[in-house]
């Protein structure tokens, strides 16, 4: 079961490669394979609520750690978000490629595939040695999606993206990574952290500090400049990055590190989480402002998911049950609305090849769906009840509360203010400012219509996805309960 | 038949190389030179097998007891060492014909050949006998052929490199020599396992120290230890184009394998590393090595110079491996040996390959060649990542198990800076890589196309190694470990 | 009779070696390269002669005998035709020999051939 | 006590004298001399190692009983024909160094070689791919 | 006593050569350094090494040494100042750790000497039943460490190769006398009667005697090296009086150029027989039914195969340079 998780995305992809004459069906096959994964990985819950983890040990490269897969909650519920999301990104990929007509699709959803199979393998590493393994794949498997375009800031934007991650994966993750196996001769993950014990109080903040900044794809503040430099991509390799595949991977890897590495309440005692909150909590507010003066629309959104990402990371540091189960929510929702806002401006580049906000004004009438889906999404991203975002943004300040950091909430609140600040004028600028004079003169000859259907169907899924979170809110958090199964 | 094994895998190639030398015509030397040493590395394997799980195989040559006749020792980690000699040895030699062709005459083919095989006959010579003075015997046929292939080198300065080369070369044997005769002086045998015996007691005799220190001078001098490697880049550099592959891959190692068995079986442990704190000197040496090596290599502006400083800073993992003196190190240093072989010997050929078409190893020569042989510079880019160490390579491997051996030593700087050269590999293998796929072609490189299979296969070969050795360990690291243990005198 | 034989040996062998330090230090006093190639060749033929003979009388048998013999002849033979041909190549060369005034013979029929054009 | 271990100690000298031309003389021929001299240098210690005082050469003949050891008579037979095979092709390629770059004086070659890393190598190059 | 003078010639003729900027004399001081070396070990009865040194030391590396001048010029700069301190502060380090090392030495000559102690006694006693001839030397050369001769003969056919890739094979049709020291203006052979007389004399007896030395080599000093040197050292005769033209035609370069491989393959083969007759590679006794006939066989082949590739070697490499020397 486990081995076809693993495979299907690669066979996928291999696939793919094959049939690069017709592209028709390449296509299907490629969302065939989606499907049947986000099947599979449903079919792995009744196994993993009953309480047992499947695990497969694939190779020992090293005497004694192989590269072992083993599903758990947190995993889970990752690879579901990727694998769901990913049948809707190749939908819209398909109608994007469509629409601008790009060179070297094939490579593109190949490249595509073996991401995803990165991602899966993240999601179910045994150890942290197989999360390292599948991380780099990560890296190297996006590279030639970042560069898709080929021209020259495609090139620097790549160069950017590829020497920041390499150097901090090697100079950092792989470094503290070797130092837990000669500490603790053990990398596997395990229920309440192998550190405990093992080490003191100022060598765990350093490890875990080295482990927060060692993984670029979270992009904490010092390492983020590689995520603007992506935008150089076309939009459905932003939204994989930024929601899908990328991003999420980095963040999943810090939440899992701090559980099963370090221990939920190893940090909570030792205080080692201190350092990496405090740099979460700067990140998030910085990204915030940063997105505020942003005029190109997906930098904006780029730089609204470094400050979300930061929310993830502070709810892993806080160290209790709300602020994990915050943010792990936080990952699932995030996820959702960020997707729907990253579709939308595809969407709007598909119809009107307007990147600029301000060039936006009075496309609402033009584009009731997209605008309609993009204002859902945005309210997910703030955080307001009616979406699923409410529920993360709920349990991250009650986690805080737990823990006593009321500067936390205060910064938590701050950045809310500030997301709204930033993605509503959007909203508002596209339903309520007339069309500029040049484009009314156009309204008429009916040019600007909705996007091609099947980049418009994704966007609406995508949307009353968030509203559905919300409902199953409730459902989320007790399957997240499993996490602590002592509490 | 089998019992005869350890004399046919050293006679196969040394009988092809008179025969060859006889052969006018070079396809036919070139196919008897290939032959001889695809059977060589069958029958290494068939070694290996015998030797897997720890037993020795000891051979009297000439049907006479060990300490007065000569004897054949080999153990796993000779087998593994005749195994990187040989198996390197027929996939380079199969590329070797298609880079030979419009530069020599037919006869000076089968000359070429005919240095090849003494060449890796000398090497495999090195790595089974248990004599010392044959050691020194097959050492000098290796550096003899060593420098004729070297001299045939395409540019003049090969010829300067060549018997800057030798004289070095011959200062080094010699000093292994005297150090030879010191140990026969005060022990009266020859026979490595004997000397084992009789060396520990005579400790603080003055002739056995003045002896190892003469011997690890001689083999810095061939290992290219840190002070001691000057020969090394130009060498390499002007070599004819594909015998730098062979040589990079198997001269060195075969040296550093000597170094390992008489720094831990015939001086014993506690004498060469207690006593004498050789590891006091190897230590610094080898960090300096490293620094100083990838520190030149990004600076480099030629293809193969680059190439040929890294040999120099990977050796200096070597070393630092073993004078780690714990289990991890050491299997670092012997699974690093078989990985760092393999991997360099295919970027060399890759570069060969390139070089063969754009007949200039300078880098801004090498523009665009990404999308002219997208296959040849495929395989060099998965090469250059496992030399980085990207996980799932065999690079990774060794680097793990040596940064592993660094911390056990509690030594967490030392960790830091091994990281820190593993990121300047990946600048310099960033830079060749960077040059090959985004700068713009030059004009007269137009019409440059792919390499012909007889070179593109051992490359590929190569590369899938490099993988299948990143995931598949058993014989790289599993073997690397069990000696290790034996060697330290960890009984597992 | 042995007594007879081993005096006159001594004798032989003292002047032998007599000869070789005497054409030692002709060698090295001897002005011009003629002059030290004559010394060159005295040691080979009297001094390492008359060593020689001295030996033979020592021989205790034929075999002995007959290699010194051969030994000797070989010597004498090898040694004294390269010191005639290191002469004559300095001969060749135009190098006239100091002490006597006569002028080197190839000098002359060189002169002859080409008319002295002053 | 002297005589004891002069042997040696002329033996150490003359390796020392060997090293010395190797190292500090810049004609190449002249550093094959020293290597050779090192070389056999090294050869007398080896034979001066298998002296008994009072044997005669190892050939069994009726009536000797005390011999000098063989052993090291047979590292060294081998040992002198190493050393001629390396000054054999020491020897050949100073003579191939002289015929490419016209000299055989060490320093003469280096400044050539710097030379030639300033000479275009582009030029160099299409005689190169001209041939 | 007499090594100690000889010794302190050494001495002198070293300190010579260091001084020495004219190469010529240089050279002719490595050959009077050989044979004083051939004298020591004829002092310290190492007769069969004596033989060799005296015949390779002094004979072949001179005449290599002198086609290499002829070729490349006789004059070489002195060392600048400059140059001379570090590589003496190198050589005094190692000389010092040398002279550390000879304090611990057994005496020289000392009967009880661990050297004399463990394995060389079983040579002494058991080679006359064990291998058969009485030179102790040549059975260990041949039988007790074959392997390492074998290795010996692969060092001389690795440099012949060597040497052949450099230089070719001496096969361009050159019609050149012998360099004359000065450079004089040809002389017509009229003027070599001499030479030519002496050399008829001799040359034969040389050829004669390198192949009583090839089979005498089990009774006597002598062997295989010795009489491969020998033979080479008189064609060299023969081509330095006679011209290098009448000795390529005399031993043509294109077919002499096989003979090293056949003398390595002649060693060669011998192991094998003995290996396909089951005893291990280079194991003379079983290669005839009774092993001591055995061993003397496979001596005296091994020596004949030895002989031809040195002999062969030596020559070839000696038509290679003089080839160059135009």
């Amino acid at each position: 079961m486990l081995i076809a998780a693993l495979g299907l995305p690669l066979l996928g992809g291999v696939l793919v490669s094959m049939q690069s004459q017709s592209p028709n069906t390449r296509d299907i096959c490629s969302l065939v394979t989606a499907v049947l994964l986000f099947l599979l990985v449903l079919g792995f819950y009744p196994s993993v609520l009953a309480g047992n983890n499947p695990t497969l040990v694939l190779a020992e490269p090293i005497a004694g750690l192989g590269l072992k897969l083993t599903v758990e909650p947190l995993g889970l519920l990752f690879a579901t978000v990727a694998s769901g999301l990913w049948i809707l990104t190749t939908i819209y990929g398909v109608g994007y490629m469509r629409g601008n007509s790009e060179s070297n699709q094939t490579r593109f959803f190949f490249c595509f595939a073996i991401s995803i199979a990165a991602a899966i393998g993240i999601a179910f590493a045994g150890n942290l040695l197989t999360l390292f393994v599948f991380y780099e794949m990560l890296t190297l498997a996006t590279y030639p999606l970042v560069t898709h375009k080929g021209n020259a800031d495609a090139r620097r934007g790549g160069r950017t993206y590829l020497g920041i991650l390499l150097v901090t994966s090697i100079g950092f993750f792989l470094f503290a990574t070797l130092w837990t196996y000669a500490i603790t001769g053990t990398l596997d993950f395990r229920e309440g952290g192998i550190l405990s014990g093992h080490v003191g109080p100022g060598t765990a903040m350093i490890l875990l500090t080295m482990f927060a900044f060692g993984t670029g794809k979270a992009a904490l503040m010092p390492f983020h400049r590689w995520l603007p430099a992506a935008m150089v991509a076309p939009t459905p390799v932003s939204a994989l990055l930024h929601a899908v595949a990328v991003v999420k991977a980095g963040v999943f890897t810090i939440l899992k590190i701090s559980v099963y590495i370090f221990g939920v309440d190893f940090i909570a005692e030792t205080g080692a989480g201190t350092i990496v909150m405090w740099a979460a909590a700067f990140t998030l507010t910085a990204a915030s402002f940063v997105a505020l003066t942003k005029d190109n629309l997906k930098a904006r959104l780029a730089y609204s998911t470094v400050g979300q990402l930061s929310y993830v990371i502070v709810g892993a540091m806080l160290a209790n049950a709300a602020g994990i189960i915050g943010a792990t929510m936080q990952i699932a929702m995030h996820a959702m609305g960020k997707i729907t806002l990253f579709f939308c401006a595809g969407a709007i580049y598909v119809a009107t090849h307007k990147t600029e906000i301000s060039q936006l004004d009075g496309l609402g009438h033009k584009m009731p769906f997209t605008f309609a889906a993009f204002f859902i999404g945005s309210l997910s991203i703030i955080g307001l009840p009616p979406m699923g975002g409410a529920w993360s943004k709920w349990f991250l300040l009650m986690g805080s509360a737990d823990a006593g950091q009321w500067v936390l909430i205060g910064l938590l609140l701050l950045s809310s203010l500030l997301n709204i600040a930033y993605l509503l004028p959007i909203v508002g600028r596209g339903f309520f400012r007339p069309l500029p004079a040049d484009d009314a003169a156009h309204a008429s000859a009916n040019t600007i219509q909705e996007a091609p259907l099947n980049c418009v169907v994704p966007l609406c899924v995508t949307a009353t996805g968030c509203v559905a979170l919300f409902a199953f809110g409730g459902a989320i958090y007790d399957y997240l309960l499993l996490l602590f199964p002592k509490t | 038949m089998i019992e005869q094994l350890p004399a046919i895998v050293l006679l196969l190639p040394l009988l092809a190389a008179p025969i060859c030398s006889m052969i006018h015509n070079g396809d036919y030397a070139w196919y008897l030179a290939a032959a001889s040493c695809w059977l060589a590395a069958a029958a290494a394997v068939g070694l290996m097998a015998q030797v897997w799980g720890g037993h020795t195989i000891s051979y009297h040559m000439g049907g006479w007891p060990p300490p007065w006749g000569i004897e054949l020792v080999i153990d796993e980690l000779s087998a593994l060492v005749v195994i990187l000699v040989t198996v390197f040895a027929a996939l380079v030699i199969s590329a070797l014909r298609e880079s030979l062709r419009p530069k020599m005459r037919k006869h000076r083919h089968s000359l070429y050949y005919a240095a090849y095989l003494l060449c890796v006959a000398s090497l495999i010579g090195i790595t089974v006998t248990g004599d010392a003075f044959n050691v020194f015997v097959f050492l000098e046929i290796s550096s003899l052929s060593t420098y004729a292939l070297i001299a045939r080198g395409r540019d003049r300065r090969a010829l300067i490199a060549s018997f800057r080369y030798l004289v070095m070369g011959t200062i080094g044997a010699t000093f292994i020599l005297i150090s030879i005769g010191f140990m026969y002086m005060v022990t009266g045998t020859l026979n490595m396992a004997d000397l084992a015996e009789r060396l520990p007691a005579l400790s603080d005799n003055r002739v056995v120290q003045a002896s190892f220190a003469f011997f690890t001078v001689g083999v810095a001098l061939k290992v290219a230890i840190f002070p001691l490697h000057l020969w090394l880049p130009n060498a390499y550099a002007y070599a004819p184009k594909a015998t730098t592959a062979f040589l990079a891959a198997t001269a060195t190692k075969v040296s550093l394998y000597v170094l390992i068995r008489f720094l831990f079986d015939v001086y014993g442990l506690e004498f060469s590393f207690q006593q004498m704190r050789i590891d006091l000197l190897l230590i610094p040496l080898s960090i300096a090595g490293i620094l100083i090596a990838s520190l030149t290599a990004i600076f480099q502006t030629d293809a193969k110079k680059l190439l040929a400083w890294s040999s120099v800073g990977q050796l200096g993992y070597m070393v630092l491996g073993v004078a780690l003196l714990n289990t991890a190190g050491l299997t670092a240093a012997i699974a690093h040996m078989f990985n760092h072989a393999m991997i360099k010997a295919g970027l060399f050929l890759a570069l060969a390959a390139m070089i063969y078409r754009v007949s200039s190893s300078r880098l801004d020569d090498l523009a665009g060649i990404g999308r002219q042989m997208p296959l040849t510079m495929a395989a060099f880019t998965v090469l250059g990542l496992g030399l980085i160490g990207v996980p799932l390579t065999a690079g990774f491997v060794s680097k793990w198990y040596l940064i592993s051996g660094a911390l056990d030593k509690g030594w967490v700087p030392l960790a830091a800076m091994l990281i820190g050269s593993s990121l300047m590999a990946l600048i310099y293998i960033g830079k060749i890589i960077d040059v090959a796929y985004f700068k713009p072609c030059k004009p007269e490189h137009a019409e440059v196309r792919e390499i012909s299979p007889t070179i593109l296969i051992p490359c590929w070969v190569f590369a899938l190694m490099s993988i299948y050795f990143g995931i598949d360990t058993r014989l790289t690291a599993g073997v690397a470990g069990r000696v290790a243990e034996s060697l330290l005198g960890i009984s597992s | 009779m042995a007594l007879l034989l081993d005096i006159v040996s001594w004798i032989t062998l003292m002047i032998g070696s007599f000869f070789c330090i005497t054409a030692g230090v002709g060698l090295l006093r001897m002005p011009d390269v003629y002059t030290r190639a004559h010394a060159g060749g005295m040691i080979d033929s009297m001094g390492a002669g008359m060593i020689f003979f001295g030996l033979l009388l020592q021989a205790p048998d034929y075999l002995i005998a007959i290699k010194l013999v051969f030994t000797f002849f070989f010597l004498l033979v090898t040694s004294l035709a390269s010191i005639h041909a290191l002469a004559q190549t300095v001969n060749v060369a135009g190098v006239n020999p100091k002490l006597a005034n006569i002028v080197n013979r190839l000098e002359k029929n060189r002169q002859k051939e080409s008319p002295p054009s002053n | 006590m002297f005589t004891a271990l002069f042997n040696y100690w002329v033996v150490i000298v003359l390796m020392m004298a060997g090293l010395y031309i190797v190292m500090a003389s810049g004609h190449l021929v002249k550093k094959i001399i020293g290597l050779n001299i090192f070389q056999t240098s090294v050869f007398i210690l080896f034979i001066s190692m298998g002296k008994v005082a009072g044997g005669t050469a190892p050939i069994l003949k009726d009536g000797i009983s005390v011999f000098s050891n063989p052993l090291p008579h047979v590292l060294i037979l081998t040992a002198i024909v190493v050393g001629v095979a390396t000054t054999a092709l020491g020897l050949a390629i100073a003579v191939r160094i002289y015929e490419e770059y016209g000299t055989v004086e060490e320093d003469d070659i280096a400044e050539m070689d710097n030379h030639d890393q300033d000479l275009d190598i582009a030029e160099y190059q299409r005689i190169e791919s001209g041939k | 006593m007499i090594n100690m003078v000889l010794l302190m010639l050494l001495l002198a003729s070293v300190y010579a050569i260091i001084r020495l900027d004219r190469l010529l004399t240089a050279v002719l001081l490595t050959s009077l350094f050989s044979v004083l070396v051939a004298s020591i070990f004829m002092v310290l009865d190492a007769v069969d090494v004596a033989f060799t040194e005296a015949a390779v030391g002094a004979g072949v590396s001179t005449i290599f040494f002198l086609a290499a001048l002829a070729i490349v010029g006789r004059q070489c700069k002195p060392t600048p100042r400059r140059k001379i301190i570090a590589p003496l502060i190198v050589v005094s380090a190692t000389g010092c750790v040398l002279l550390y090392a000879s304090l611990d030495m057994p005496r020289f000559g000392e009967p009880l000497a661990p050297v004399h102690q463990h394995v060389a006694p079983r040579y002494l006693n058991d080679s006359a039943a064990e291998v058969g001839p009485p030179n102790i030397v040549t059975s260990v050369l041949a039988s007790y460490r074959g392997y390492d001769t074998f290795g010996e003969v692969g060092v001389v056919f690795t440099a012949f190769i060597g040497v052949l890739m450099l230089l070719g094979a001496g096969t361009r049709r050159t019609s050149i006398e012998p360099p004359t020291p000065t450079g004089a203006p040809k002389e017509s052979m009229r003027k070599k009667v001499v030479l030519k007389e002496v050399a008829d004399l001799v040359i034969a007896p040389v050829l004669i005697f390198a192949l009583y030395v090839q089979w005498h080599g089990d009774f006597g000093p002598g062997g295989g090296f010795q009489a491969g040197v020998i033979f080479a050292s008189g064609i060299f005769l023969y081509a330095l009086i006679y011209g290098i033209e009448p000795a390529q035609r005399l031993l043509p370069p294109r077919r002499l150029a096989y003979f090293p491989a056949i003398g390595l393959l002649l060693y060669a083969a011998v192991g094998i027989i003995s290996m396909l007759r089951g005893g291990n590679f280079l194991n003379y006794s079983v290669l005839v039914n009774d092993p001591l006939h055995g061993q003397h066989y496979g001596i005296l082949a091994i020596e004949l195969g030895v002989g031809i590739t040195v002999a062969a070697v030596m020559i070839n490499i000696f038509f290679s340079f003089s080839e160059r020397s135009l």
